[in-house]
């Protein structure tokens, strides 16, 4: 059952990770498009 | 963008439901197999994942053939094309680890060189290759030319190697590895059958926001297009406006270039 | 007056920096142009968008006849280019480098010599492997192939760069013959002495634009561009 | 094009019989890269013996890998491939020099290898036919990819970690079919090494074919 446990958390967290990855790149690149405008590094 | 936003919403809510319904079905709800026992519960997510890893790779084979196609460019395939590598290169890895323990638990080795895997296993360096390759290049024309080329020549060489690993393991393997199980028991043909739904949307999930943020980047850089058109004719400046009293003449002159140019790439 | 070039509201990106802000040029058959200006001013973008290697992202622009973004593969066999290296190949002979360009453009094997000849690789110089030649005498010979490539539209970046009294003189000549001759000279250089009276028009660039590069109704071409133009500048792109 | 593409080679050839590069450097690494094979095996002889083959194609690998960098640095060293885009020289043309160039440095390297191969592991060559079409036949495929993604990368950033990224996994069914077809050839193995052959001609063919398509593009885009 150790296997199981370890399959689907490995699973979950990485897509989770990944997940909280794009989101969060996403919302910066909102932020930076509605607030301050358009600002190029 | 607030509409597709609820609809996102509402399919990643969808995509954590089904999860869990899945979860459930999968972890408590379903028994054990008479053969595999408790180790069946791995199958209620492998097999969907590497699925879904196929998916992602055949979406950026598909948008890469297309964007490729001169009738019908356009920047949404190569989109399709990144979002699909990327979210596939995830599930990929997902594919490799979970596979990895399944082959400990039920064949007690962590790896073994069967087609399957090895086929697995180089898709996910060529996607790691493909992804640097894009990180690579600034410009979106020849980043989305040449990443497409290559993920084409790479389709070409995955099936050069399904066949390749297929000749290879039927030299050396001498056990089949997926015995067949006598009596699937019902609830874990319906358990099986709905990690493909869940993973799916939560697959269709990933691919959404991933394309919807290399939208958003290429709209910040072409809206920071002009900002940075104007900040590099204001480096000029100092010079031209002591020596040049016409100078604001061909900065407002310009400006209707701009607007030209803020045109194209909007067209884009 | 025939126009070998012209550009209008030039935009040109390197990455997400904009090299070229909508730039203006005219360059006419048989002049040499000179492209002042300070360091990162724009001169070499200018160049190589005159050469077919840097795409617009927008604005305008021919040269000889063809469009330098659509029409790159067949604009480029007529220009010769000499960037900031001189795309030398080391481990070849002068003469091996000068052969190599003049077969490649499909060149009669004549014109190696005499290119050769012409910026003064005479004897054992043309055995000499390239990597082993002085700063000065790789830019002759970058030169040289330029020549052997015979092209219509010369577009050197500092080519006085590390040349002698001497061979400065040399230089001029041979360019003063090519506009002669009909074909154009785009020279972009800050050294402002060396190459004034070489030129038959200067122009200024500052911050990826040319500041005075359009040619006026009524001027003959030859003759310098005033520094300071009266014409007000929306009369000036009309003309063109 | 095949004109272009005899320019081309001779004008690589010319410049690696001055630069010595591959002898000097690329062979004397290829048979340290045996020598450490060797080292690392611990003298296991049958094990060596039965490993050769895998062997000799990871040190083909890698040296071609150095083969084809070495071919892009002599264009980008001095801006010279500027002046390649601005020639008049078909692409298509340019790519098969280039690859021709590169093959024919591999060959040479392949001979060399072999001769380690058989000195060090004690290896016995045989089935001659097909170790030398297997050979000639993946060392085309080797230059083919190895010249289109080198051209691809010619101008990106961090290109000489870049090409190993992109170059190792595609040449994975090369030194798949090409071990397995010499295995076969030196009777280490049952299988049917004229199948793996089959594999070897499909990739060279594919990156050959790709390769004079789209080096045009891939040598534009910067």
């Amino acid at each position: 059952m150790n296997y199981v446990w370890a399959a689907w958390l490995s699973c979950g967290v990485l897509l989770c990770v990944y997940s909280f990855r794009t989101l969060w790149r996403e919302r910066t690149l909102r932020r930076l498009l509605g607030k301050k405008g358009p600002q190029w590094p | 963008m607030s509409s597709s936003s609820s609809l996102t919403r509402a399919l990643g809510i969808s995509a954590l439901a089904a999860v869990a319904v899945n979860a459930w079905w999968g972890l408590s709800l379903s028994p054990p197999d008479k053969v595999q026992g408790q180790l069946v519960r791995i199958l209620y997510v492998h097999p969907a994942v590497a699925t879904m890893c196929y998916a992602g790779f055949g979406l950026c084979a598909l948008g890469s053939i297309c964007w490729l196609w001169p009738r019908t460019r356009s920047p949404r395939w190569d989109r399709l094309a990144v979002a699909g590598a990327e979210v596939g290169a995830v599930f990929c890895a997902a594919t490799l680890i979970t596979g990895s323990i399944w082959g400990k638990a039920a064949w007690g080795v962590w790896w073994t060189w069967d087609a399957r895997l090895t086929l697995t296993a180089i898709l996910f360096a060529l996607s790691l290759g493909y992804l640097a390759l894009r990180r690579a290049v600034d410009n979106p024309h020849s980043r989305a030319l040449m990443s497409s080329a290559v993920a084409l020549l790479m389709a070409l060489t995955v099936v050069l190697d399904h066949y390749a690993t297929a000749w290879f393991a039927t030299l050396h393997q001498h056990t089949t590895l997926f015995k067949p199980s006598p009596s699937i028991h019902g609830w874990q043909l319906v358990t099986m059958c709905w990690s493909f739904v869940a993973l799916g949307l939560v697959f269709a999930w990933m691919v959404v926001h991933r394309y919807r943020l290399e939208a958003l980047e290429e709209r910040y850089e072409s809206e920071g297009y002009l900002v940075a058109i104007e900040a590099r004719r204001a480096e000029g400046q100092p010079v031209s406006a002591a020596a040049r009293p016409e100078t604001g003449r061909v900065l407002v002159g310009s400006a209707a270039s701009a607007e030209r140019a803020e045109a194209l790439v909007e067209d884009k | 007056m025939v126009l070998t070039a012209r550009l209008r509201s030039a935009v040109a990106l390197a990455g997400r920096y904009p090299v070229l802000a909508g730039t203006d040029l005219d360059v006419t058959a048989g002049e040499v142009l000179v492209l002042k200006g300070p360091n990162g001013a724009g001169k070499t973008s200018i160049l190589r968008v005159l050469a077919g290697l840097l795409p617009l992202s927008a604005g305008d622009a021919e040269v000889l006849g063809l469009d330098p973004t659509a029409d790159a593969r067949a604009l480029r066999p007529l220009v010769g280019l000499l960037g900031h290296q001189n795309g030398l190949y080391d481990d070849l002979t002068a003469e091996q480098n000068v052969r190599f360009v003049a077969r490649a453009a499909r060149r009669s094997p004549d014109v190696v010599p005499s290119a050769l000849e012409r910026l003064g690789f005479g004897g054992r110089l043309r055995g000499a492997p390239a990597g082993k030649l002085s700063a000065g005498q790789r830019r002759r010979l970058a030169i040289a192939c330029v020549l052997a490539k015979g092209p219509r539209l010369w577009l050197l970046d500092e080519p006085h760069a590390g040349l002698d009294v001497e061979h400065r003189e040399l230089l001029d000549d041979l360019l003063r013959e090519v506009a002669a001759g009909g074909s154009s000279v785009v020279l972009a250089s800050h050294e402002q002495h060396a190459t004034v009276r070489l030129a038959d028009r200067v122009v200024t660039m500052a911050g990826g634009l040319v500041l005075d590069g359009v040619i006026v109704a009524g001027q003959p071409p030859g003759t310098p561009a005033p520094s300071c133009p009266d014409v007000p500048r929306a009369e000036v792109t009309n003309v063109a | 094009m095949w004109r272009d593409a005899a320019l081309v080679a001779g004008k690589d050839l010319r410049v690696e019989g001055r630069a010595k590069v591959a002898v000097n450097q690329v062979a004397p690494y290829a048979l340290v890269v045996l020598l450490l094979f060797g080292f690392a095996f611990d003298q296991d002889r049958p094990l060596l013996v039965q490993a050769a083959p895998g062997l000799f194609w990871m040190a083909v690998l890698f040296s071609g890998l150095l083969a084809v960098q070495r071919s892009f640095s002599i264009e980008s060293a001095d801006g010279a491939i500027d002046a390649l885009r601005l020639s008049r020289l078909e692409p298509a043309g340019i790519f098969i020099g280039k690859v021709v160039a590169v093959a024919a440095q591999l060959v040479v390297l392949e001979a060399l290898l072999a001769f380690g191969v058989v000195v060090l592991f004690q290896s016995r060559l045989g089935g001659a036919g097909l170790l030398v079409a297997s050979t000639l036949v993946s060392t085309a495929g080797v230059a083919a990819a190895g010249v289109a993604y080198g051209a691809l990368c010619v101008g990106l950033r961090a290109r000489e970690t870049l090409l190993p990224l992109l170059l190792s996994p595609v040449l994975a069914p090369v030194v798949l079919a090409a071990t397995e077809a010499w295995r076969a050839a030196l009777g280490l193995s049952r299988g049917d090494g004229w199948r793996w052959l089959g594999i070897l001609a499909c990739f060279a063919a594919i990156y050959l074919a790709g390769g004079a398509i789209g080096f045009g593009a891939l040598i534009e885009e910067t």
